[in-house]
């Protein structure tokens, strides 16, 4: 069997500014039946555009410049509209990365899973149902008879995602674009999506594009992958050649990434004062309490991890701690002193003492305040410098996180990439000269090269001016690589705390457990370990609680 | 009834031609993308432009004046339109080339990425500008000038009554209407700007207050201005002004003042809701988050934080409410309770003049001095949002 | 300008209103067809009470088509008998007795007697009536019924203009017994029956078959009345033919108006006239050549040009205008003159004089304009006149009769002792110049002389000299008389003489006007 | 089900809530208006007896608490009151008075018929142009469209209307430029006196729906459930007929609503140019002669209308709200 899918010489370009610029320049790629292929590469690599292209269809403001996109011998970039239409949700599926979005909140699930058999014609619509039925069960959707008649908005993510598949399927189609369709979802959750999609695509020997910029997924998923970086590919390789031996200097990189991790620091003295001490503090969001009693100490110098899924209260504790949601129970002590609840009633010092780095760098930056005034106005609101001595201040902090002062002091946000403004959050939460900073998913936003980056500031800083980070993160690499101490949540209590060595040796609580052993690993046969070591059955189990 | 056939008609040998022109395109251009994938309703809406076209062109040059000797006002108005947008399209277009020639590198970039509406709504904008600045020197005669023929017709032909002294003619009290209608700039643009800047001031302070420290005084404002919304605007303005009409006859205070506190609070609350909800989108920001945790007070959050992040919407928003205070302010005028004469005002101008419009049929040009009142206002707005939708165009973040 | 006319003389007891009906049609006049005219001046609060009639809108339909009155002025002038037959009067005019036309039917049926007359005009009396009407009947003592169709008026003191106070349009006959129901509906003896009534919007009626002025009135089948208060779609409604005729056109376009051929423009002087009274007890009014020099150091032609746009006439300073029977034309005209003006502030002992001037357009448009015009004239002639304007709101109650000099407008009445009597006889709550006996002893002597003068001839001298006196000596500036001007298709003929004293032909267009 | 009935429910109390906030609001401004009836319609003839009588008789010396709260009453049984017109005229001893809402309910009809026929043109001619520059976007179809919008929208109502009087009466006699439409007249006739003002109208009104219509789609047609749809294959215009019209549907209602009570209450200058006897000209004309009782009215119809078409759209687009018609 030649191959299904050829691409050759595929070029596109995007507009920005009325001028067309090169997004894609000129990409080779073949796919055999039954075949699956993992596209890998960070954000801007332009991994959905090349998926896209590969159904022949471009977003608006796209447009493929130069080469051609064979499936099946049609060459899908000179074909008429309705040659396309035909093939499309037909022959080749699309599943893409947010199923919450991607279904229409309008109809129900099973007219949608339909939709694509009946009006192409392959089935009748009481077939078609039947077969999604059919197919939810396969999938081990929990009430496969009776979820199709949800709406989208009845089901929750990883369940939706999975139906997805199921849709994408409903026509048994040749070829299905996955475009990142477990990346918005929880690593528990992950699995099950990641189970099903494999086995599904295995049953029906359907070849796959598999879009991801997470190595380890990849890993469990494709036969073969390829790295793109920026528009271009890298290398070519099946998986276990690349996993084991990548050629290119940019692929062995992001291969070394995952290896970052920061040397263990001694014990913490007994007895000696935390920085900051969360005592036993309940928190609610109107009547409902969201935090349960949860107490931990941070120490100075050291790096607490607080770890959780979406909604686990991690977030919440900072609030409380920041004093932007003042606890119904309990109270924060900073250095030994009891903080008022409310932010607002806190003194300039106490405030500056503890500092925060958000996740998302674009709001947490005036888009109008260059960087000097964003940096500059905690330097001159706590410590009172106007004028050459504030400049020259600003100009430390901007060497401290390794920009170059007099380029950078005149740039407003938008002009500075993810990392640089993660970086300039940074300086800003120095330049309160604090204690204590809490770090809320600083590098989850960002490509991994980059995210290394920040945490070794970070770690950097920390040896330099003995701060303490409160790391908020859902990355149990991040955790690895950065924390002294882990603090595990889950719905609002914490279900685990501790050294994080003692942390990644079992015993555990089983929720810790159930979340170390579902972060994916670089093994290409590790899902398939998991899955015997767990069960069939067990999968959609481990979603407990997250229906 | 034969209209109606005649309707029939065109339509359906539009959408014959639209077959045809779709058919002859497929073949001639050997099935090219462009006519393969194009749609039937696509390939009639060439052929209805088309048409158009051709029927303009053909109306274009048909004669001015009827076999009977009467004029064919309705070719002479269309000439007047088509050569009005020809010129307004050629003064755009050098307008742009000139400011993508002339000028810092920042405009010149922002004039190279303008679309001619823009370009010729930023043209007008000037123009009114420069004319409402020096309306004093422009106009031949003052405003308030009562010169010695009264009701001389527009046009200046002396067959009808004109006077080539008053190309627009005078009206019944004697005062000439083009220097009238230029001093209807400074005066009708300047108190709706003036009006809108208050509203704004009213609207954005207390919008960004309540998005700033919301709780009870956030749902006080919001209810009152729910309260105020629920009349509709131009009713409660009228009713305002009537009262205030008196008011300043008692206090003899000008009634334009009135109606510009009037109309700038019934404005405001529709800028409250703006400013109040793009404030809400600004203040779950994060680095606000950030300011308020530094202990940063209310002034330098809402002055230093939030508006500076809030001027691209609310600049929008300006252009569109200066349109709506502009409209309503010449819709009191007409109905006769906004600005008083002697002050000339283009809203009590179109009405003054509009029973003028009914002899357009046999003295097109006397149906001209309305029309151009009118037509001032309306190029005006029509200017502003030529400029607002491009800035929304060019935000992308407030459409609609 | 034609239409002046002078009114017929009359003598005393009885009417020329012998032959049936109105008008002196001149032409043959064809009967059928519709009249839709579109009339100004209507309002939501109107209705077929003729006690609140004030304008064009209700007077055209109420007085105009559906409802009479006891006699009728003519287009002439003359008055006639409508419901009247004839009526004569005693010596001293006290007494008078009018023979009322038999076989007159209202629209619902009934016949019309003595009692509907006494009802009627009871409607206008009463301690809360406010009729506008009420002055006139009050002087009524006693109303006799001496058989069905013959009533007998006795009146407090003589007056030889009462048979003309029974044309006012706020005099309707309605129906005795049924008065409410006929308000309600519209029932009167007209020659047109309501067929439909919406308050400020539009009256339609038609042509009632069997009524008593024949085939020499009333020539339309159909009358339509629609209420446009607004001067553009008025003119536009005319000029696309949606109405045949229309009231007060707009002077702006009167020159294109003229231009079309399909249109024609009527335009008489009556008796509405502007004014500035004074208050001749309030210093310096009290002093009469002050008074003279101010009626000098006014320019009437040029308020007439400027103000009126040329669509009237100059005043001599009395309220009696051509529409009235008496009025003194050849009487020498006041005219602009500074030097006299300072001669007669000489006279007064003063070199210049400062004076407030209150005016408002609510008294009449323009007041404002003319007391600028005004204070621009007066100038010249050592008169400095401040112009005050006053708030449109509450000017005739705050204004008008409280400040000294001020500027206000009057229709005029159909008589000039009615017309006298409203405003310029001693006492009266009215009497804007506070003109009394102390003024003028010999105007309040003659006018009660003439009151009850029966002699046309004395009556007549007794007026002019009247007339003469507020030319020379009176309070009120009246500076111009404004023209009724009205628009017509020329689909409508009407007939050469057009009534003066109210606009559209005396509001009876639909009564005398044909279809062409 | 019970919780979308609540929010349904909790929305028609703040509306009544928002209503009789209103009633005050409008009662307090329209007591204020100086001057008073009695003035008005005695007018040269206002002496201070004169008008103390009259202002006996019609209530007004009563302090304006008592007067709102008799007014309240009155509106709570919908009873409208009696105008000052009418009751001056009940006071003259005339009797057969007509009360404020039978004088109001053919002015309310006719408008409210003048708001249908535009919204029958209007409505569909929007909708269907705004999905048609919402699909071919940024071509010169779109750009036209918008510019003749653009200029619409911005163009007083007075102008449109005296140009289409210039264009469609004067020197082409299409349509009557004189509305004056009464009961009973023929429904065609009617169509045909009202064609004018409601072509006007469609003018206003066409521009900010169709626009509004087109921006609603245009979002949504950059949702990924519709990106979905045509990655399925399906057709252009099934894709905007099922996937993307049903979720536009809220903020086309909207619209559509919020346009519509522009036609109610934005018509005064409409009628008035075209002598429409509707209730924008009874509210002028009332306010002219100081009829606080009607203004009174016409105020709380016109607030009433506004509220409750904004209710409407506010309910309408909470029901086409998958999320709360299927609570999970």
């Amino acid at each position: 069997m030649s191959s299904l899918l050829k691409i050759r010489g595929l070029k596109i370009d995007g507009r920005s500014d009325e001028t067309w610029n090169p997004i894609i320049k000129g990409v080779d790629m073949d796919l055999k039946k039954g075949e699956v292929l993992g596209l890998i590469g960070e954000s801007g690599a332009g991994k959905s555009t090349i998926g896209l292209a590969a159904m022949g269809y471009t977003r608006d403001g796209v447009r493929i410049s130069e080469g051609t996109v064979e499936f099946d011998g049609i060459d899908l970039v000179t074909a008429s509209a309705a040659v396309k239409r035909n093939l499309l949700g037909k022959r080749i599926a699309y599943v893409a990365q947010s199923a919450a979005a991607s279904f229409n909140p309008a109809h129900k699930i099973i007219d949608q899973h339909t939709e694509a058999p009946v009006q192409h014609g392959v089935d009748n619509r009481a077939n078609s149902a039947a077969d999604g039925m059919e197919l939810y069960r396969k999938l081990r959707l929990p009430n496969p008879d009776e979820i199709g008649f949800r709406y989208p908005h009845q089901v929750s993510g990883g369940q939706l995602q999975r139906a997805m598949t199921a849709m994408a399927m409903s026509c048994r189609p040749d070829l299905i674009i996955f475009d990142e369709p477990t990346t918005a979802l929880d690593v528990t959750t992950q699995i099950e999506v990641l189970a099903a999609i494999r086995e599904i695509v295995e049953e029906f020997d359907t070849a796959a594009i598999y879009i991801t910029h997470d190595l380890a997924v990849v890993a469990q998923m494709a036969d073969r992958i390829k790295v793109l970086l920026r528009g271009d590919e890298v290398e070519e390789a099946d998986t276990r050649t690349m996993l084991s031996n990548p050629q290119e200097d940019y692929t062995k990189s992001l291969w070394a990434v995952r290896a970052f991790e920061r040397p263990a620091k001694p014990a913490v003295n007994t007895g000696s004062t935390p920085v900051v001490s969360v005592n036993g503090i309940t928190a609610a969001y109107g009547k409902t309490d969201v935090l349960h009693d949860v107490s931990f100490d941070i120490h100075a110098g050291r790096t607490v991890a607080v770890v959780g899924e979406s909604g686990s209260g991690k977030s919440t504790t900072a609030r409380c701690i920041t004093g932007l949601l003042p606890p119904r129970i309990g109270d924060i002590s900073f250095d030994g002193e009891v903080l008022p609840g409310n932010y607002k009633k806190r003194n300039k010092d106490q405030l500056r003492q503890a500092q925060m780095i958000y996740q998302m760098a674009d709001t947490a930056l005036n888009p109008r305040k260059t960087i000097g005034q964003i940096i500059g106005r905690p330097v001159q609101f706590y410590m009172g410098l106007t004028g050459a001595e504030r400049r020259k201040r600003v100009n430390e902090l901007l060497e401290q996180i390794e920009l170059e002062p007099d380029t950078y002091f005149n740039r407003l946000p938008s002009e500075l990439s993810g990392g640089q403004k993660q970086r300039i959050g940074i300086a800003r939460a120095l330049a309160a000269e604090p204690k204590f900073i809490i770090c809320d998913e600083v590098t989850s936003a960002l490509d991994q090269l980059v995210a290394e980056g920040i945490l070794r500031l970070l770690g950097d800083l920390q040896d330099k001016l003995g701060l303490s980070y409160m790391f908020i993160t859902h990355d149990l690499a991040t955790v690895k690589a950065i924390a002294d101490e882990v603090v595990v949540m889950k719905d609002g209590k914490v279900v685990e705390q501790g050294p994080k060595l003692d942390m990644f040796t079992p015993p555990h609580h089983a929720y810790t457990d159930l979340l170390l052993s579902s972060v994916p690993e670089m093994d290409p046969d590790w899902l398939t370990d998991l899955l015997q070591e767990r069960g069939v059955d067990n999968i959609g189990d481990a979603a407990v609680g997250k229906m | 009834m034969s209209g109606l056939l005649w309707f029939v008609a065109i339509v359906l040998s539009i959408a014959l031609g639209a077959h045809v022109f779709r058919f002859a395109g497929q073949k001639l251009t050997g099935n090219a993308p462009k006519f393969r994938d194009m749609s039937y309703g696509v390939a009639f809406g060439y052929v209805l432009g088309a048409f158009l076209l051709f029927w303009s062109v053909w109306y274009y040059f048909q004669p001015k004046v009827l076999d009977t000797g009467v004029p064919n006002a309705g070719v002479v108005f269309f000439r007047w339109a088509v050569q009005g947008f020809i010129i307004a399209s050629i003064a755009a277009f050098l307008f742009r080339l000139f400011g993508r020639v002339v000028g810092t590198d920042g405009s010149r970039k922002l004039f190279r990425s303008m679309p001619l509406t823009a370009s010729f709504g930023i043209l007008v904008i000037l123009i009114y500008a420069i004319i409402a600045v020096f309306a004093g020197q422009i106009a031949p005669y003052g405003q308030a000038e009562i010169l010695g023929a009264a009701n001389v017709m527009a046009g200046g032909d002396p067959a009808i009554g004109g006077d080539p002294a008053y190309p627009l003619g005078t009206d019944q009290i004697g005062r000439d209407i083009l220097s009238r209608l230029i001093y209807g700039a400074q005066n009708t643009v300047g108190i709706a700007f003036i009006t809108t800047l208050l509203a704004f001031f009213i609207g954005g302070s207390l919008g960004f207050l309540a998005a700033t420290l919301q709780g009870w005084l956030d749902q006080l404002l919001s209810r009152s201005v729910d309260v105020l919304m629920a009349i509709p605007s131009l009713i409660f303005a009228l009713l305002l002004m009537t009262i205030a009409s008196v008011w300043a006859d008692r206090l003899g205070i000008p009634l334009t003042i009135f109606m510009v506190l009037i109309i700038a609070v019934i404005d405001s609350t529709r800028v409250y809701r703006l400013a109040r909800a793009v404030g809400l989108n600004i203040v779950v920001m994060d680095y606000i988050e950030a300011a308020k945790l530094r202990g940063e007070g209310l002034g330098y959050l809402v002055f230093k934080e939030i508006l500076p992040n809030a001027m691209a919407p609310l600049l929008a928003e300006f252009g569109l409410r200066f349109c709506f205070v502009f409209l309503t302010i010449a819709a009191l005028s007409f109905l006769g309770v906004g600005i008083q004469p002697p002050l000339a005002d283009w809203g009590t101008m179109v009405k003054d003049l509009a029973p003028f419009i009914n002899f357009a049929a046999f003295a097109p040009t006397v149906a001209a001095a309305p029309l151009l009142a009118a037509g001032a206002i309306a190029l005006l707005t029509v200017a502003v949002n030529f400029v607002v939708d491009w800035m929304l165009h060019k935000s992308s973040g407030l459409k609609e | 300008m034609y239409g002046i006319s002078r009114r017929g003389l009359l003598q005393s007891g009885v009417a020329a209103g012998v032959l049936a009906a109105t008008g002196l049609p001149l032409k043959a006049q064809t009967r059928g067809g519709k009249l839709t005219a579109g009339l100004g001046g209507a309002n939501t609060s109107d209705s077929w009470d003729g006690r609140t009639h004030s304008d064009i809108f209700m007077i055209a339909s109420a007085h105009g088509c559906v409802f009479d009155c006891l006699t009728e002025v003519a287009a002439d002038g003359s008055l006639v008998g409508e419901l009247a037959e004839s009526w004569e009067a005693s010596a001293d005019a006290k007494t008078w007795t009018f023979n009322l036309r038999q076989g007159v039917t209202f629209h619902n049926g009934k016949s019309f007697g003595v009692d509907d007359v006494i009802e009627s005009l009871q409607m206008h009396i009463g301690e809360d009536s406010k009729s506008a009407a009420k002055p006139i009947v009050e002087a009524i003592v006693e109303m006799n019924k001496i058989t069905e169709h013959q009533v007998q008026f006795v009146l407090a003191s003589g007056n030889a203009d009462f048979p003309y106070l029974m044309s006012d349009y706020h005099i309707l006959m309605f129906p005795a017994g049924q008065i409410e129901e006929a308000i309600a509906q519209g029932i009167g003896t007209g020659l047109y029956q309501v067929t439909s009534f919406d308050p400020g919007v539009r009256m339609t009626a038609s042509r009632y078959a069997d009524h008593y002025k024949g085939d020499d009135a009333g020539f339309f089948d159909e009358v339509e009345y629609i209420a446009i208060n607004d001067n553009t779609a008025r003119m536009n409604a005319l000029m696309t033919g949606q109405v045949d005729t229309i009231n007060r056109i707009d002077f702006k376009t009167e020159a294109l108006l003229k231009a079309n051929p399909a249109l024609r423009i009527q335009e008489v002087t009556g008796n509405q006239h502007y004014s500035m009274p004074m208050l001749t007890d309030v210093a310096p009014f009290n002093d009469v050549n002050v008074r003279k020099a101010l009626k000098y150091g006014i320019n009437r032609q040029e308020l007439v040009d400027k103000i009126l746009l040329g669509h009237g006439a100059v005043g001599n300073d009395t309220p009696i205008g051509p529409a009235n029977q008496y009025y003194h034309a050849d009487m020498e005209q006041l005219s602009y003159d500074p030097d006299k003006a300072k001669f007669y502030l000489q006279q007064a002992g003063l070199d210049s004089i400062d004076i407030d001037f209150s005016a408002s357009n609510a008294a009449f448009e323009g007041a404002v304009d003319a007391g600028q015009l005004y204070q621009a004239s007066a100038a010249a002639g050592g008169i400095n006149i401040n112009v005050i304007q006053e708030p449109s709101d509450g000017y005739w109650s705050n204004v008008w009769l409280n400040k000294p000099f001020c500027a206000c407008y009057w229709s005029g009445r159909a008589t000039e002792d009615w017309m006298f009597s409203t405003a310029y006889e001693e006492g009266v709550p009215w009497n804007d110049s506070q003109w009394d006996s102390g003024d003028s002893a010999r105007f309040q002597e003659l006018l009660l002389a003439a009151r009850a003068e029966l002699d046309t001839d004395t009556r007549q001298a007794q007026y002019f000299e009247m007339q003469e006196i507020l030319r020379d000596e009176g309070g009120v500036l009246v500076p111009m008389f404004a023209n009724y001007v009205q628009a017509v298709n020329n689909r409508i003929s009407s007939p050469d003489t057009i009534g003066n004293l109210w606009q559209m032909d005396n509001a009876r267009m639909a009564e005398r006007w044909s279809v062409a | 089900m019970s919780s979308l009935l609540r929010i349904v429910l909790q929305r028609l109390a703040l509306g009544l809530v928002t209503l009789f906030v209103v009633s005050i609001v409008i009662f307090v401004a329209v007591n204020l208006l100086p001057g008073d009836f009695a003035e008005a319609i005695l007018g040269q003839g206002a002496t201070p007896e004169s008008v103390a009588s009259i202002r006996r008789d019609l209530g007004l010396d009563q302090p304006m608490f008592f007067r709102y709260i008799d007014w309240l009453k009155g509106m709570l049984t919908l009873d409208l009151g009696t105008s000052f017109a009418q009751l001056n005229f009940a006071n003259f001893g005339g009797a057969g008075t007509t009360t404020i809402a039978e004088q109001i309910a053919p002015r309310l009809g006719n408008t409210m018929f003048l708001a249908t026929v535009t919204a029958a043109i209007a409505v569909p001619l929007a909708v269907t142009l705004g999905i048609l520059a919402a699909l071919y976007r940024n071509t010169a179809f779109d750009k036209i469209a918008n510019m003749f919008t653009l200029s619409s929208i911005s163009s007083p109502e007075f102008f449109m209307a005296y140009v289409l009087i210039l264009f469609l009466a004067v020197l082409n006699p299409i349509f009557p430029s004189l509305s004056n439409i009464f009961e009973g007249m023929p429904f065609s006739e009617r169509l045909e006196k009202s064609m004018l003002p409601a072509l006007t109208l469609t003018l206003v009104v066409t521009a900010h729906m169709m626009r509004m219509t087109r921006a609603a789609i245009i979002n949504l047609l950059a949702s990924p459930y519709i990106e979905m749809a045509r990655l399925k294959g399906l057709s252009p215009m099934r894709v905007i007929v099922k996937h993307a019209l049903p979720n536009a549907l809220a903020p086309i209602i909207n619209v559509i609503a919020l346009n519509l009570a522009y036609l109610i209450t934005g018509v005064v200058v409409v009628e008035v140019v075209f002598v429409y006897p509707g209730i924008g000209q009874l509210f002028v004309d009332s306010v002219k002669i100081r009829d606080i009782p009607v203004v009174q009215a016409c105020c709380l119809i016109f607030a009433a209308a506004y509220i409750l078409l904004n209710l409407t759209a506010d309910i309408m687009s909470i029901l086409s709200n998958p999320r709360l018609r299927h609570p999970k």
